[in-house]
């Protein structure tokens, strides 16, 4: 049993936690939630000694728990797997999960590979990654590589594992599989601390939840107890209704860009499609079905070796992103914020400005207008509630989901004619998911922009778009219209989908 | 300018550590004993004149009266030299002469010209007077370093069955002198028949070059002449590794500058506007090992005894 | 309430001179108070003129470090730059017989051909900068001595006079120096190149994902470090007197001291031309304070390897405790 | 079952012979081959036997270096740390008087303690080892200067046999150097301790976030290269018959060339020490060659620097177009 008791922790300009107390039992699946911000991932890194406490204290088995150092909670038996996804990249898969018992393969420090990669193999059965053991972990993609830290923590045998998002980049198969592991680790006793901002899995996969607000505990309630709209209340203060977003208005009669037969060698074959004003065209597919890189190729970042491209009916010559940007006015907001979307040792203010600096030059010096950069920071701060102390804060103190704003929140300042959204909602809690759900509507209803909204999320691709493109393989499977019709229900839709993906 | 008691009137300064440096130094403290006057001994970090500009510029707002300076660069020195007689110092600069004019006042030097040109000869000799010469020169961002070589291959013009094989460059340490003579040694196999270094590192490296190539029988004799001393190159001319070395009389650079800088400081007039003091240099063989000590230091005697004459008044 | 008003100030204002800098202005003037105390000649005119002097020229050639520092690369060729730099100048002055205001700008000029060579070596064929500068760096240096056979060139006395002479006791070296930071800190702080670089080398991916052309950002700081080399090369030949080819020998590694005393990262991103500004006077004045101090010559690398890391050590724990 | 066994051989040949390490023998067979057409003394035993006790030095002094790249760091102190033994073992064969085999053992330890102080500093005040080993280059080659005043140690006879001997024509340094290898090369595969290194260079934040200790492993780093330091002056000292302090001078920017051409990457996290076993061949064929072709001495760096350059390029075209 694992007990928390007053636990507080400050940052500068934050106070992420504020007396804390909670207690987690053994065999039981327990999750923790919260808005983007609530405290969440500070808790686990305190319970893993990664942060030190302010003050509290934590029992683990009745027993006073000092940690000094992550490696020091794994030999009591506590593991977390991390919401940011974190890689060795020169490693194999096998080292990467068996590292923390390396020597348990060898005698006097030398590794037996043989032995390694039969252990490694059997937890990577157990999360379905289904890849040789001896493949480098930097060709990995995103979702293999969070398997990949799934079976690390497996591997470690820990009396306590705590998840902190761990679906993050996972499809439905993938968590499906996940969470079979999961309940076979609750009968075998193991505590399971489970942080999703997905209410489906909270409900469906735990047994109590706890919620966080604002770093205050709010309270510990058993699932069958609970109803997504008092686990939304309990979250944000109040209550919370899903509005209806309804149609989408299209203007068919303006292509806004025309892709035409779009192939890019062992990436993608012979996309086409039009994409009009005003419209949210969704991209779904499996992890790996090449969303993301058709994306790129349509924004220079990757090379088009046919096909043709056409902006406003003209034919477009893309070479770099800069292009993209200034010239055609096309936006890209990467799904892997850490590594391509921020600046993490840089401000918010730069973060946001970046993409418009060219425009906020002065028109007679050529510098930029720090009053109008500043204006433009605030606007995006505001419009999309991003929690943060000032325009100056290193944006590697903010949490993760408002990170996702900032990634977001750049390009919205950039006021693109077409946007390529890729996974804006990863690791967001609801009320900003919600919040940045709006913005795309509004970004294609009010402002006519065009939208290509990429993610994995069926709720979220059926809520906002108004067609739909399956991706499979490099290819385009097949498209689905008429999403936005009210009178098709979710069931309908994801039938739909579904016929493409196999 | 505050000048406290204890600020020493003159000042030696030596570019680095280094055994050149070292035996100018000895002759440094050695005047300061016969003359009688505090020197102040400053050696800098590296063997460049700007670490030499920057460590003597921070001395000379020490109201010291005098300096005696190796210069780093024989142009770039004058620079530093005018700042300090613009500043009221006196200035003598030891081991090599700084561009002509320079604002120093005497320079106490090896004439190398004449050192090398006298070690060239030598080897010659020792060849037969004929043969094939590797040519090592040090550095070769030092004017001194053309000034051998035109030395160099001008006694080779002067001797018809003489030829420079290979002029090899570049080495102011001894890994990478080692390096290169043994690679061109290996080039040229029995193509060289002499080898004259014209650096103190080279010849270090080419002392120990050779020693391991005499040190196989069948390999043929190689003859040698390089400059300066340490304990290794001494050794292996006495076991008969190489043939003979040149010493330029460090300890008369450090003897003579600072005595006619102790005089100077005490009153005396120089002479001329600037004069060159040769210090002269002797070639060693494994014949007077045990005895050029003496004769450097005669030399130096010999120039001490002049000074009134020749040089000040 | 009021300590969080202040902080919530500091996170939402610019700031020219940051809480770092502050740090090594104090340093700086314990260094210098101290050598004050001890000294009975450091506050004549002519040390502080000797020492300014010192102080511009380290700066300067620490900038031209620092600008590739800050895209995330750096430049070992700039004092091989420099020397090629004086060469050139040596060689136009003196054997061509070209006016100043001729040879200086086509000095200039060859250091920016060279730090675009750099620059265009490290876009095109995709080698880390270490590695092309390094490279660079041999060729720069056997150009160098192939061209100058080791023999420095004599320069007119009346192109002196920029780095010998001054004003009220500044010379004007330290007044180019201090025009140089003013343009420096004024780009990295509000034009777009300079913000672009700093984006570059703060996360290349994001700014090439942010519509910026990572290459044109290196190539322009290689330009703008062997700009800032060539200019050290001009000043440093002008204050000798004479054009000497081993002018950048010892450049390297005091770049990199006085970079990174002044808080310029290593892993890009971040710099502050006031703060190379006081890297360089800590710099001087820990070589100027132990030769006052009559340190033990032999020893005198020991005294300054231990007060840079000191220095250093010091910044950071501060930093840590204003962390807190 | 068998089929993992197959994968674990995979995976040692990989590590052993990359892809790369082939690529840079072929360079390296390429440059043989040239000078050996061009030279009749090429082939001769003196030349082999000198050349290869060249690349037993290269191969060492940038292993040193190598060492530390790999868990992300560098050691800018590898030649002070080289300088520094060698006046330990000067003084103790020298002027202690002591046995090679007890002066030599005390040597290594002297470089282990060196670079266990640059370990314990980067990782205790967290600072970056650049600037770490950068100081402490100050203070080691202080260190030697104020102990040695630059003189040169005689050494006994005896000990240089290991330096300037052989059997059947292959220098007992060489043997050294590929015993280095070999246990250099097993221990980044299969051991604990070598792979978490590489585990730390790769990514630190994850490698922490696995329950490695970062800072073991860099300080396990700094002690190997500062003890490959000290076996490289022991080496160098036997060679040379001598001690002398200036040792280490030009190490540094060699350790650099070779581990880079060698295909060390300078993010940390790859090491092949075949890999740089060839960089050491390749840079001493260029040097070797260079002189064989009776290169204008005066322009020798920048063919030094061109055929780096070259050597780089091409390899990375090569890594381009395999990736195809
Ligand atoms: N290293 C840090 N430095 C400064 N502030 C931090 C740091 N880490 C977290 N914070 C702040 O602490 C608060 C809690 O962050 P935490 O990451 O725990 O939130 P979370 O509940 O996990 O949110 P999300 O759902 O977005 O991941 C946030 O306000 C965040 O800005
Ligand atoms: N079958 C596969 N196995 C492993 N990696 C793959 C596979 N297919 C693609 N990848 C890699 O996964 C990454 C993601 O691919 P891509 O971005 O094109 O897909 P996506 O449809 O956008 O999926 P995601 O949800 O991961 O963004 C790419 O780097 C790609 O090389
Ligand atoms: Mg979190
Ligand atoms: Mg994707």
């Amino acid at each position: 049993m694992l007990e928390l008791h007053n636990i507080s922790k400050s940052f500068p300009g934050a106070k992420a936690l504020d007396g804390v107390s909670v207690r987690f039992e053994p065999g039981e699946i327990h999750a923790l939630v919260g808005e983007n911000g609530a405290g969440k991932s500070t808790l686990l890194k305190i319970i893993t000694g990664l942060y030190q406490p302010d003050s509290g204290e934590i029992f683990f088995n009745g027993k006073p728990l000092q940690f000094r150092s992550y490696r020091d909670s794994l030999q009591a038996g506590i593991d977390i797997v991390h919401q940011e996804i974190q890689v060795i990249p020169e490693s194999t898969v096998a080292e990467s999960i068996m590292i923390n018992n390396l020597t348990a393969f060898g005698h006097g420090g030398i590794i037996v590979w043989k032995r390694l990669y039969a252990a490694a193999r059997a937890y990577m059965n157990m999360v379905d990654l289904i890849i040789p053991p001896d493949t480098l972990v930097k060709s990995l993609s995103p979702a293999q590589k969070r398997l990949t830290q799934i079976a690390r923590a497996l591997a470690g045998q820990a009396k306590v594992i705590l998840l902190d998002e761990p679906t993050g980049a996972l499809t439905e198969h993938e968590s499906g599989n996940l969470f079979r592991v999961l309940r076979g680790l609750r009968e075998q006793g193991v505590t399971l601390v489970f942080v999703s901002h997905k209410f489906e899995e909270v409900f469906s996969l735990c047994d109590r939840a706890t919620v966080l607000r604002d770093g205050r505990y709010i309270g510990t309630h058993p699932i069958a107890e609970l109803t997504p709209g008092s686990l939304i209340a309990m979250m944000i203060g109040r209550v919370f209704t899903d509005p209806h977003l309804g149609k989408v208005n299209v203007n068919q009669e303006r292509i806004v860009m025309s892709v035409d037969n779009v192939t890019s060698h062992g990436r993608i074959h012979e996309a086409s499609f039009d994409l009009h004003e005003g419209e949210i065209l969704g991209f779904y597919g499996l992890v790996g079905a090449g969303r993301s890189e058709l994306a790129r190729v349509l924004i220079g970042d990757l090379p088009m070796d046919a096909g043709r491209l056409l902006v406003n009916g003209k034919a477009a010559t893309i070479r770099n992103i800069g292009d993209s940007l200034y010239r055609y006015r096309i936006g890209y907001v990467t799904e892997n914020r850490k590594e391509e979307g921020l600046f993490l040792r840089d401000t918010v203010r730069t973060n946001i400005s970046v993409a418009v600096w060219p425009s906020l030059r002065h028109w007679l010096t050529r510098y930029i207008n720090h009053k109008a950069e500043d204006q433009v920071c605030h606007d995006t701060v505001r419009s999309l509630s991003i929690k943060t102390p000032g325009l100056n804060q290193t944006v590697d103190n903010l949490s993760g989901g408002n990170q996702q704003k900032i990634s977001v929140g750049k390009w919205l300042a950039a006021d693109c004619d077409i946007l390529i959204i890729d996974e804006p909602t990863i690791g967001v809690d609801v009320g900003a998911k919600d919040q940045i759900h709006h913005l795309i509507r509004d970004l294609a209803q009010i402002k006519r922009k065009a939208v290509i909204l990429i993610s994995s999320d069926m709720p979220e691709i059926i809520k906002l778009a108004n067609r739909i493109l399956v991706f499979r393989g490099g290819r385009i499977a097949g498209e689905v219209q008429d999403v936005d019709n009210p009178k098709k229900g979710y069931p309908d839709i994801s039938a739909d989908i579904g016929k493409f993906l196999r | 300018r505050g000048e406290s008691a204890d600020t020493e009137p003159i000042v030696w300064y030596g570019m680095m550590p280094h055994p050149y440096i070292t035996e100018v130094s000895e002759g440094a403290a050695a005047a300061a004993r016969d003359a009688g006057v505090a020197i102040l001994k400053v050696v800098g970090q590296e063997w460049t004149q700007d670490n030499e500009n920057a460590n003597v510029k921070a001395l000379s707002t020490k109201g010291h009266k005098a300096f005696s300076i190796f210069p780093g660069d024989p142009a770039g020195a004058n620079g530093l030299f005018g700042q300090l007689v613009r500043n009221g110092q006196y200035v003598v600069a030891y081991g090599a002469e700084p561009n002509v004019p320079t604002p120093a006042t005497f320079t106490v030097a090896t004439d190398i010209h004449q050192a090398a040109t006298d070690a060239c000869e030598a080897l010659v000799r020792m060849m037969g007077g004929k043969g094939r010469i590797l040519n090592v020169l040090e550095t070769v961002t030092d004017v001194n370093t053309k000034v051998r070589n035109d030395a160099i291959v001008a006694v080779a013009e002067r001797h018809p069955d003489v030829q420079i094989v290979q002029t090899i460059s570049d080495m102011s340490q001894v890994s990478v002198a080692k390096e290169r003579i043994q690679s061109a040694l290996a080039a040229l196999g029995d193509g060289v028949d002499g080898i004259i270094t014209t650096g103190y590192n080279p010849t270090l490296a080419a002392a120990a070059v050779l020693t391991e190539w005499h040190a196989d029988p069948e390999h043929k004799r190689i003859r040698f002449i390089g400059i300066d001393t340490g304990p290794t190159v001494i050794e292996a001319i006495r076991n008969g590794s190489i043939d003979a070395t040149v010493s330029q009389n460090p300890f008369g650079h450090g003897y003579i500058s600072c005595t006619i800088l102790a005089r100077m400081v005490a009153g005396a007039e120089p002479r001329e506007p600037y004069q060159f003091i040769n210090a002269g240099h002797v070639i060693i063989t494994k014949d007077n090992l045990d005895t050029y000590a003496d004769e450097i230091r005669a030399i130096t005697g010999r120039i001490i005894a002049e000074i009134d004459m020749k040089y000040l008044k | 309430m009021s300590k969080d008003g202040k902080e919530a100030r500091a996170l939402e204002k610019r700031t020219v001179i940051t809480g770092r800098t502050i740090g090594l202005m104090t340093a700086a003037l314990i260094l210098f108070g101290a050598i004050a105390l001890v000294s009975s000649t450091f506050l004549s005119s002519y040390t502080m003129f000797v020492l300014s002097r010192q102080i511009a020229f380290f700066t300067l050639i620490a900038m031209a470090q620092a600008v590739c520092l800050v895209v995330g690369g750096m430049n070992l060729s700039v004092g091989a730059i420099g020397s090629m730099c004086t060469v050139v100048l040596g060689l136009s002055l003196s054997n061509a017989g070209l006016d100043g205001w001729i040879a200086v700008p086509l000095t200039l000029l060859c250091g920016a051909i060279a730090g675009l060579a750099n620059g265009m070596l490290i876009v095109k064929l995709r080698i880390d900068s270490f590695i092309v500068t390094l490279s660079m760096m041999f060729i720069f240096m056997g150009l160098r001595s192939g061209i100058s056979g080791g023999q420095p060139y004599p320069v007119p006395t009346s192109f002196g006079i920029v780095g010998q002479r001054g004003f009220m006791g500044i010379p004007y070296v330290f007044m180019v120096m201090l025009a140089v930071l003013a343009v420096m800190s004024y780009m990295y702080r509000n034009t777009v190149f300079g913000r672009r670089m700093l984006a570059t080398g703060g996360n290349a991916d994001a700014a090439r994902l942010s519509g910026i052309n990572n290459n044109n950002m290196i190539i322009g700081a290689n330009v703008l470090s062997g700009l800032l080399a060539a200019l050290a090369a001009v000043l440093w030949t002008s204050e000798l007197g004479s054009a000497a080819p081993e002018t950048g020998d010892s450049w390297l590694i005091v770049t990199f001291a006085v970079a990174i005393i002044g808080g310029t990262g290593l892993k890009g991103g971040v710099i502050s031309p006031y703060g190379i500004f006081m890297g360089g006077i800590i710099y001087t004045l820990i070589r100027h304070g132990l030769i006052e101090m009559k340190a033990n010559p032999y020893y005198m690398n020991v005294y300054i390897g231990v007060l840079i890391l000191l220095t250093i050590a010091i910044d950071r724990l501060r930093e840590r405790y204003d962390e807190r």
